[in-house]
């Protein structure tokens, strides 16, 4: 079952992006918040020491329920947050100092496709202004007529034909489908090292879902574009990533290869995320694994497992300590007490 | 050909912002008393029966064939006046709202996108001019350094801004988490641009309509300022004709009524009219159709 | 118990046979706009028998909403066009008097919405709107009478009796959606309606609430519709489905029939649409294309647009719901049924229970 | 919430100490002399002149005004008033009175007929009686408050000779007890009625949007779904979910009652702070002008802070921490 | 010194000769009632001489007394003196007081509180302190006479004692406290007809009956001053009958109609006090006689007074008031209006009109108040036609004084003011150090010609003096006088004894102890 996972492993070696204990803590904002945690010190830990590497044309799926931090480490990947901790290397470069010396040189190699494609471009801009836009920042191509030669090009192998149709159109004049595509396109234009797909198929119909997942599927094998996908549906994360994780409450759970992973989830968490999910099949009737509660916010979580709490299969040390990596071998690592290699 | 197919959307969008407008027969209302006022303002030296400065020899004389609305207590022909205030008024109100719409929005526009210790500082400055009585503040500054009407416009425009920033400053706060604004970010734009190419553009609209209503009110406040005596002396004004007609109120109620009315008619168009552009370009309420 | 005992009324009634609970019948709706009438609705026949827990599946704009919506008659008056019949046991909703529908409502059809979150008033306690609702149809109640009621239910969807003292701001996505399927079970209606009642959840709830919602099915007997844009709810959850595509029914029949071997090409796009959480990767293809303007829709079958399958009549003529047998091969050309035979209302043929129904072309479509 | 409060009463002194030193350079370098006032135009002596300005204080270099000024009021000395001699809060609390009469008056009518229409508004709109109401919002909206006061009592004390002209008592028929009551109501109905009438259309729009906004409200359809009463939905839901933001223009008109009122004050000769005000602008009567402004600013500043708690006393889901 | 007092005497009959009003046919007065007045605004307090207060002197009058006092026609006449000497020198005045006056709270009255007073008000710097400049004494030889020793002798003295900020205080009350603080000052305590009873700021100030007056208890009950500041609302409560007297001026335009009014009684007549353009000596173009004497030329003072005055009043000609006759000079007046001739002297100043027909662009100056603004606005009017932009500046009055008074910021200005109670007052406006004199204006010859006349204590030695003043100010135009003052009064005709009418030569003005009402 998972031989086509291992097949389908990216061909090039080398490591693009590794993030390595990368933090995101936020102060706890006293005002309305709801749950009115008062003491000074809380922070919320959106992401709290996330370790990962990614090598050319690979896709890391990430999944995880709303507020697992899966959408803030997007973002710190492409610098539209400062991690407050660890540190992200792009071809072995610190992310942080780039960004903070030659801000374009940084945005070149991380870029990012939004999961609400209604909202990514400004709707007073057509196609054309949108396109050239990154162009003429970053000084690509040397007049007007050549940026939009630049983006009709683009267009056309992104499926858009013919292009000159699609050029002077107002983004509200698109489908979602279609603007997903237009900015995926934006996003290459830059050729980037790497690319965020943060939920790019959510907002989307079920029949246009398709055609965007084998986009980025294409980009990632034609450019070797390595890509970050996040998204909270586990088939799709499935069908399009070499490799899955799990996130929980700002922590990596478990990591592995993604056929590995939806076959044998070693984590409770895992299991109790695949076992809920409900397949389009009806033959496949599965009863969820039950658990309690939803996820909490993620202030000042722990000692012990972040998620001891909801856990099935809690042991005393679950609530003391938070448990190592288990590495299962084939890349598959774990965090769990109750898991033994 | 590009050129010709981005005015063609222009052009559409005109349309379809007109559609939406004009599908309110209160702004539309707004829209004809608006054009009627400007059209007065323009031809009042050409459609003035008399010099709206000529002292007359027949003081107070009710309206009739000779004064249309009659004379004031000085011989002059108060039609005339309220045919010449239009430019007064107009000018006070659009001058001062633009001065406050423009500050409104680029401190808001700063502000909200902006974000950090600049937005805390800067909410902390509008609400604190928020909170300030406006109108004694006007007054005050009015009466002691006199009531030229530059004085007027420029203190009325730098103490109604706040309301525009808070506007500006809510948009551009939700602007900012926009994704094409974080989009324009992630492509490099600079902040500067971002804020003149995306906030600021995207943002305007309620700025635009809450500013119409700025002109009303600094009509009404230009008005208020000329019944406590605080005109410009040089012009004439609505507010003053109210405020020298006052002083005729029983002998010849012509002069006060008829300029009041004056001023029910503007401010209301342009209460029409913002209320209108409120409804098409402020999302919020663009369901709320009358 | 009350509930026991509705239950076996609800199984009496189920056994009787006869009539559908709920008959939709050639019902329209449609959307006043300023510039033309939106068609959310078109020409829709659909039935529904007690105890039966029927699936509605569509795409944004499909007009699944719209349809229940109109079963309750909650549209706004003045801004739609409703044309057809409903008739619930009998009552014709749509022109049933204004005393006769609040008498129905709740008491014998309740829905849970998808916006839980703002299903509840903000500003008041959930209790007070608990005991709000419960009094609609019984006016004297006790509140230890309601108490009771409800905290049954709570219980049976795992909520803390705590709850009733709290504000609906108090509580997370997943315990409000709780809140409003156990309000949705107080009179023990004849039908619930799930109108993406799980669609803004994680995927942990929406698994648990589902199992819920089965479960309840089980016990309560309850008859039910499930409106999604998610096959794989319908899939875990009902026996039937309904596809619809821009306010046409497509396909209706048998979950394990449908899902599995849909006839209709967009169904088969829809399901292609979905990639298999087990098992091999095999590539995912979509649909091409986008859903056509529905002030303006096209001659024809509305999905001809787009379909990969369509042929030269799919763009000339609308086709109608015929039954089609199990495989899709023998043609029921008696029982038909379909636009323009609404004259004699009380005539027209109702599909037997488990009928798949196609309104394609290919499958006899053009027979009318 | 005891530390929401402490921390907008820290903003409200802040705004408040901004706000008076503003007003402080502004009324000091602003052009006028109190002493020169005071000492009249029909034979000023320059000797006269200079006695004032050392009795006031007004010698002294701006900054040191401004020290003295601020380490009075910490002490909760407004001053006393270079034109009247007396304490300042003395001055402003002889005439406070009138005016919350009069702008309470107001304010409470303009509150309660004002979002009484607007409601009954939304649930109609689009009917003649919803276009007709909108149009006086409209209309009255439009009006300069002090025009509308003259035009009232040109029609009904001139014309019609039915209500007093001005004033708070009438001085012919002195009266005491409940008669004096009735005699100051009987004076109030016409200024009031002109404060009300210019007020009305905030509320009036503020409801009518906001209702027929909550009326657009999912649990609104959950309700209907559920067969409630309409009347009821309306009544017990609707109502107390939209009347937040009416709380809020109440709360703001309340707010600046003090200025707002002027005008009318000045129109209706009711003794109240417009007139004081306005008199102690035209004396340059700095203590006097700077207590004013410091009352007011007071006065919004709690008003901000009371709508504060009274939004979270009507909407749970502010939680002030 | 007899004899002056006899000339006094002479004044008064020919005063009440001409107000003209017969009372032979006078009712017998009703006693009773409540009068109710208008009033412009509150009093700053009830101290009646520390600071000009023009709100509280119409209620003053009522409270307390002078030494001599003004009638409404400006003659001097006795109040708590009841006669008095001036010696030949001039320096010595001696006033001798009447003996049956008792402070309202009992007390009885004496010549030491005449002393308390006018130390005090010299020593605080009341606002009466310039005009008592001269006075170097004061003495009580007795409780009952009280002497006053000027520096030199000062002929304006007794007009100024008689004029403002001189009343009589009580010295057993404000001894030994401040006079700015003391209680009294809100809860006055006089000699006069009337006593205080309640000061509802803002509202009104009442003042009931003082039966013992020692000129004989009035005929009122009570008396009330209702606050109306705005002159229309006030005009309002008037007609309306909420108001007796209409002791805010009524705008001038309604005076026409409140004369034909029933039941309303207008009088009018020429007050000592004008209005007249001042010019800014300082600066050119004012420098030049013929750009006065241009403006002098160009100003329609008739069109001032039709429109701007209503008609009320008449245009001014000479260079003082032609009220006090004996000093005015009627030979030395102001040339008729001639464009053609101010053109020229325009002209020949060098002030070519340009492209629009402009000359010059000047700035005026003047305070709020309609008949300012009215007689502005026809100023601008008649100057444009000689090619003079006038722009307009309406200050309130805190501001005028800080621009003309202080900053000499302007062109020309527009005032008015009191020209008596002696024509001394000319030192204080065309002086070169007159405190009101904003011209920048500066002649040795009519300052010395004033200072001899304020010396010598004969009407006739002083007349010819002043009308050489008077000659100058012809010739050299520091200002250009437009129009007189109209004194209104306009009461209901069911009010008898007002001032105006019977208390000629009696009481001074607002001094309502002989007041009575004819109605139930």
């Amino acid at each position: 079952m998972s031989g086509t996972g291992t097949s389908s492993r990216p061909t090039g070696h080398e490591e693009v992006l590794s993030a390595v204990e990368i933090q995101k803590w936020y102060p706890a904002r006293r005002q309305i918040l709801r749950l009115g945690h008062k003491d000074g010190g809380t922070f919320v830990k959106a992401v709290d020491g996330v370790n990962f590497s990614l090598r050319k044309g690979e896709i890391l799926g990430v999944i995880g329920e709303s507020g697992c931090g899966k959408s803030t480490m997007g973002k710190l990947l492409v610098g539209l947050e400062v991690p407050t901790g660890g540190k992200i290397y792009f071809q072995g470069q610190e992310a942080t100092s780039l960004l903070k010396g030659d801000a374009k040189a940084f945005r070149r190699k991380a870029q990012i496709v939004f999961q609400n494609p209604f909202d990514t471009f400004d709707p007073r801009h057509n196609i054309a202004s949108i396109l050239s836009t990154p162009l003429k920042i970053h000084g690509i191509g040397s007049s007007d007529s050549e940026r939009k030669e630049i983006c009709c090009q683009a267009l056309e192998q992104a499926g858009l034909r013919p292009a000159r149709e699609y050029l002077f159109r107002f983004p509200h004049e698109l489908s979602g489908g279609q603007l997903q595509r237009v900015s995926i396109v934006r996003a290459m234009l830059l050729k980037p090292l790497f690319l965020v797909a943060d939920e790019p198929v959510s907002m989307l119909d079920v029949s246009v879902r398709a055609d965007i997942l084998n986009a980025l599927l294409q980009l990632s094998e034609e450019s070797s574009t390595a890509i970050v996908f996040i998204s909270h549906d586990i088939s799709v994360t499935r069908y399009i990533s070499h490799r899955i994780a799990v996130m929980y409450l700002g922590r990596i759970v478990e990591i592995g290869d993604a056929d590995e992973i939806i076959s044998h989830p070693c984590h409770p968490y895992t299991r109790a995320l695949i076992s809920n999910f409900p397949s389009a099949d009806p033959r496949e009737a599965r009863e969820g694994i039950q658990i309690q509660g939803e996820p909490p916010t993620p202030v000042n979580p722990g000692p012990g497992c972040y998620f001891a709490p909801r856990c099935f299969m809690t042991s005393e040390e679950c609530l003391h300590s938070y448990p190592e990596e288990v590495d299962l071998g084939g890349g598959h690592l774990v965090w769990c007490h109750m898991v033994q290699r | 050909m590009d050129e010709n197919a981005a005015r063609a959307r222009f052009t559409r969008s005109l349309k379809e912002f007109w559609m939406a407008y004009s599908s309110q027969k209160q702004a539309v209302a707004g829209l004809l008393i608006l054009l009627l006022v400007v059209a007065v303002a323009f031809l009042a030296p050409y459609i003035s029966p008399y010099d709206p400065n000529y002292l007359g020899d027949t003081l107070m004389e009710a309206p009739g064939r000779q004064h249309l609305l009659g004379t004031d207590g000085m011989g002059r022909d108060v039609f005339s006046m309220i045919l010449h205030g239009t430019r007064v008024s107009l000018l006070v109100g659009v001058i001062s709202a633009l001065l406050s719409g423009m500050i409104g929005t680029l401190v808001g526009g700063i502000s909200g996108f902006f974000g950090g210790t600049v937005d805390a500082v800067i909410s902390e400055i509008i609400d604190i001019f928020l909170m300030l009585p406006t109108f004694f503040l006007i007054l005050i500054i009015v009466a002691m350094f006199g009531s030229s009407m530059l004085n007027v416009m420029i203190v009325i425009g730098l103490t109604s801004w706040p309301g525009n920033a808070r506007l500006m400053r809510a948009q551009a706060l939700s602007l900012r988490e926009r994704t094409f604004v974080i989009g324009a970010k992630v492509i490099g734009e600079s902040r500067g641009s971002i804020l003149f190419r995306y906030i600021i553009p995207n943002g305007i609209f309620p700025v635009i309509a809450n500013t119409t209503m700025q002109v009303a009110s600094a009509i009404l406040t230009e008005a208020g300022l000329s019944f406590l005596g605080l005109g410009d002396p040089n012009v004439v004004s609505w507010g003053r004709l109210i405020y020298d007609g006052r002083a005729y109120l029983t002998s010849a109620w012509w002069i006060s009524t008829f300029a009041g009315m004056a001023i029910v008619v503007t401010v209301m168009g342009f209460y029409l009219i913002g209320d209108g552009l409120n409804r098409v370009l402020n999302p919020k309420l663009r369901d709320e159709r009358q | 118990m009350v509930a026991t005992q509705q239950t076996n009324e609800n199984n009496q009634c189920e056994e009787s046979g006869g009539r559908p609970l709920l008959e939709i019948l050639d019902l329209s709706v449609g959307y006043e706009t300023g510039s033309g009438l939106v068609r959310a609705v078109d020409h829709v026949d659909l039935s529904l028998y007690a105890g039966e827990s029927l699936g509605i599946v569509g795409e944004s704009g499909s007009g699944k909403s719209t349809l229940v919506m109109s079963v309750l008659r909650l549209l706004p008056l003045d801004k739609t066009v409703v044309t057809g019949t409903v008739l619930f046991n009998g009552v014709d909703i749509l022109r049933c008097p204004q005393q006769e529908m609040a008498r129905i409502r709740w008491k014998e059809i309740s829905i849970v919405f998808q916006k839980s979150m703002n299903s509840l008033s903000p500003v008041h306690k959930v209790w007070e709107q608990v005991e709000d609702i419960y009094r609609v149809h019984a006016p004297g109640a006790s509140k230890d009478e309601i108490r009771e009621r409800i905290l049954h239910l709570f219980n049976v969807v795992n909520l803390s009796p705590r709850v009733l003292e709290l504000y609906p701001h108090e509580l997370s996505g997943g315990m409000l959606q709780r809140v409003c399927i156990a309000l949705s079970l107080v009179h023990l209606p004849k039908l619930v309606i799930f109108d993406e009642a799980t669609t803004a959840l994680d995927v942990i709830t929406q698994g648990q609430i589902l199992d819920e919602v089965m479960r309840l099915e089980r016990e309560l007997k309850l008859t039910s519709i499930i409106v999604t844009h998610d096959i794989s709810v319908v899939a875990k959850t009902c026996k039937r489905v309904a596809v619809m595509y821009a306010g046409r029914l497509m396909e209706v029949g048998d979950v394990g029939t449908v899902l599995v071997e849909p006839l209709h090409p967009y169904t088969k796009g829809l399901i292609s649409s979905f990639p298999p959480l087990t098992g091999t990767r095999k590539k995912i293809t979509g649909i091409p294309g986008a859903l056509p303007d529905l002030k303006a829709p096209p001659p024809g079958c509305i999905f001809a647009p787009r379909c990969p399958e369509a042929l030269k009549v799919c763009k000339e003529k609308s086709p109608v719901p015929t039954v089609v047998s199990r495989d899709g091969e023998e043609h029921l050309k008696d029982v038909k049924f379909g636009p323009g035979e609404s004259a004699g209302l009380r005539n027209i043929q109702v599909p037997p229970i488990g009928a798949h129904v196609v309104a394609c072309h290919k499958y006899g479509g053009d027979d009318a | 919430m005891g530390r929401y409060l402490l921390k907008k009463a820290g903003a409200a002194v802040l705004t408040i100490i901004f706000v008076l030193v503003l007003n402080f350079f502004i009324i000091h370098i602003a052009p006028g002399d109190p002493a020169r006032i005071l000492s009249g135009l029909d034979n000023p002596s320059p000797e006269v002149i200079q006695t004032l300005r050392e009795k006031y204080g007004l010698d002294k270099p701006l900054q040191v005004q401004l020290v003295t000024y601020f380490k009075r009021v910490i002490k909760g000395d407004l001053g006393h008033s270079i034109v009247y001699d007396r304490p300042v809060w003395t001055l402003i609390k002889e005439r406070l009175g009138a005016t919350l009469l009069l702008t309470f008056t107001s304010a409470i009518i303009a509150f309660v007929l004002g979002s009484l229409l607007g409601a009954y508004s939304a649930t109609r709109q689009g009917s003649k009686v919803d276009a007709a109401l909108s149009f006086v919002a409209y209309l009255l909206y439009s009006m300069p408050s002090f025009w509308l006061g003259l035009m009232l009592i040109l029609v009904f004390a001139s014309w019609l000779k039915i209500l007093p002209t001005s004033g708070m008592v009438n001085l012919r028929a002195p009266s005491t007890g409940i008669l004096h009551y009735l005699d100051v109501f009987w004076h109030l109905i016409l200024p009031a009625t002109t404060l009300s009438l210019v007020q009305i259309p905030a509320y009036y729009r503020i409801t009518r949007s906001s209702v027929s906004g909550v009326l657009k409200e999912d649990f609104i359809t959950m309700f209907r779904a559920s067969g409630m009463d309409e009347r009821k939905i309306f009544r017990k839901y609707a109502f107390k979910n939209a009347i937040l933001p009416t709380v809020t223009v109440f709360g703001l008109h309340l707010a600046y009652v003090v200025t707002g009122a002027a005008l009318v004050e000045i129109v209706f000769a009711w003794p109240g702070m417009g007139r004081l005000m306005l008199g102690a602008i035209y004396r340059r009567d700095y203590p006097l002008l700077m207590g004013i402004y410091l009352i007011m600013s007071l006065s919004v500043a709690v008003t901000m802070i009371v709508v504060d708690i009274l939004y979270a006393v009507l909407d749970p889901r502010i939680r002030y921490t | 010194m007899r004899k002056y007092v006899s000339i006094f005497v002479a004044l008064v009959v020919a005063a009440s000769m001409l107000a003209g009003c017969a009372q032979n046919s006078t009712p017998r007065p009703k006693e009773g009632g409540t009068l109710i007045v208008s009033h412009q605004d509150d009093p700053i307090s009830f101290n009646p001489d520390w600071k000009t207060d023009d709100y509280a002197y119409p209620i003053n009058q009522n409270i307390f007394n002078k030494l001599v006092t003004l009638d409404p026609r400006y003659n001097i006449v006795p109040d708590l003196a009841t006669k008095w000497e001036v010696s030949p020198d001039g320096k010595t005045y001696t006033f001798y007081l009447a003996k049956n006056v008792k402070w309202h709270d009992g007390t009885k009255f004496t010549s030491q509180d005449v002393k308390w007073t006018f130390d005090t008000i010299i020593q605080k710097k009341g606002t009466a302190y310039n005009n008592l400049q001269a006075v170097e004494s004061i003495e009580c030889p007795d409780d009952y006479t009280v002497v006053f020793k000027l520096k030199q002798p000062y002929s304006a003295f007794l007009g100024f004692l008689a004029w403002y900020g001189t009343f009589v205080m009580p010295k057993h009350v404000y001894e030994g406290t401040d006079w700015t603080t003391n209680p009294a000052n809100q809860k006055p305590i006089g000699t006069g007809p009337f006593k205080f009873v309640e000061w509802v700021k803002g509202d009104h100030v009442t003042l009931e009956k003082n039966p013992d007056y020692f000129k004989g208890a009035p005929h009122l009950d009570k008396v009330v001053f209702r606050i109306i500041p705005d002159a229309n609302t006030a005009l309002q409560a008037f007609l309306n009958n909420e108001v007796d007297v209409a002791g805010v001026r009524p705008p001038l335009s309604e005076v026409g109609k409140l004369e034909k009014t029933d039941g309303v009684k207008v009088i009018k007549f020429a007050a000592p006090s004008r209005y007249y353009i001042a010019f800014n000596m300082r600066k050119a173009p004012w420098n030049n006689l013929d750009v006065r004497k241009a403006i002098a030329l160009a100003v329609n003072r008739q069109e001032i007074v039709d429109k701007a005055l209503k008609g009320l009043g008449q245009a001014a000609k000479g260079f003082y008031t032609p009220a006090i006759a004996w000093a005015y000079n009627d030979k030395d007046v102001l040339p008729e209006r001639n464009l053609q001739e101010a053109n020229r002297l325009l002209d020949a100043a060098g002030l070519k009109p340009n492209a629009e027909g402009i000359r010059l662009k000047i700035d005026l100056p003047y305070f709020q108040g309609s008949e300012w603004a009215d007689m502005a606005t026809v100023i601008k009017a008649n100057l444009k036609e000689v090619g003079i932009d006038v722009n307009l500046q309406q200050l309130e009055i805190a501001a005028w004084m800080q621009k003309v008074l202080t900053d000499h910021d302007f062109d020309i200005t527009i005032l008015n003011g009191f020209q008596g109670p002696d024509p001394d007052n000319l030192r204080l406006r065309v002086g070169s150090n007159g405190n009101l004199q904003m011209m920048g204006y500066s002649n040795a010859e009519v300052d010395k010609l004033l200072d001899e006349a304020s010396q010598l204590t004969k009407v006739e030695e002083r007349a010819p003096k002043y009308k050489d003043v008077q000659r100058i100010l012809s010739q050299e135009l520091p200002i250009v006088p437009l129009a007189e003052v109209t004194s209104i009064y306009v009461f209901k005709s069911y009010v008898h004894g007002m001032p105006v009418e019977d208390g000629i030569g009696k009481v001074t003005f607002s001094d309502y102890s002989l007041v009575w009402l004819d109605k139930k």
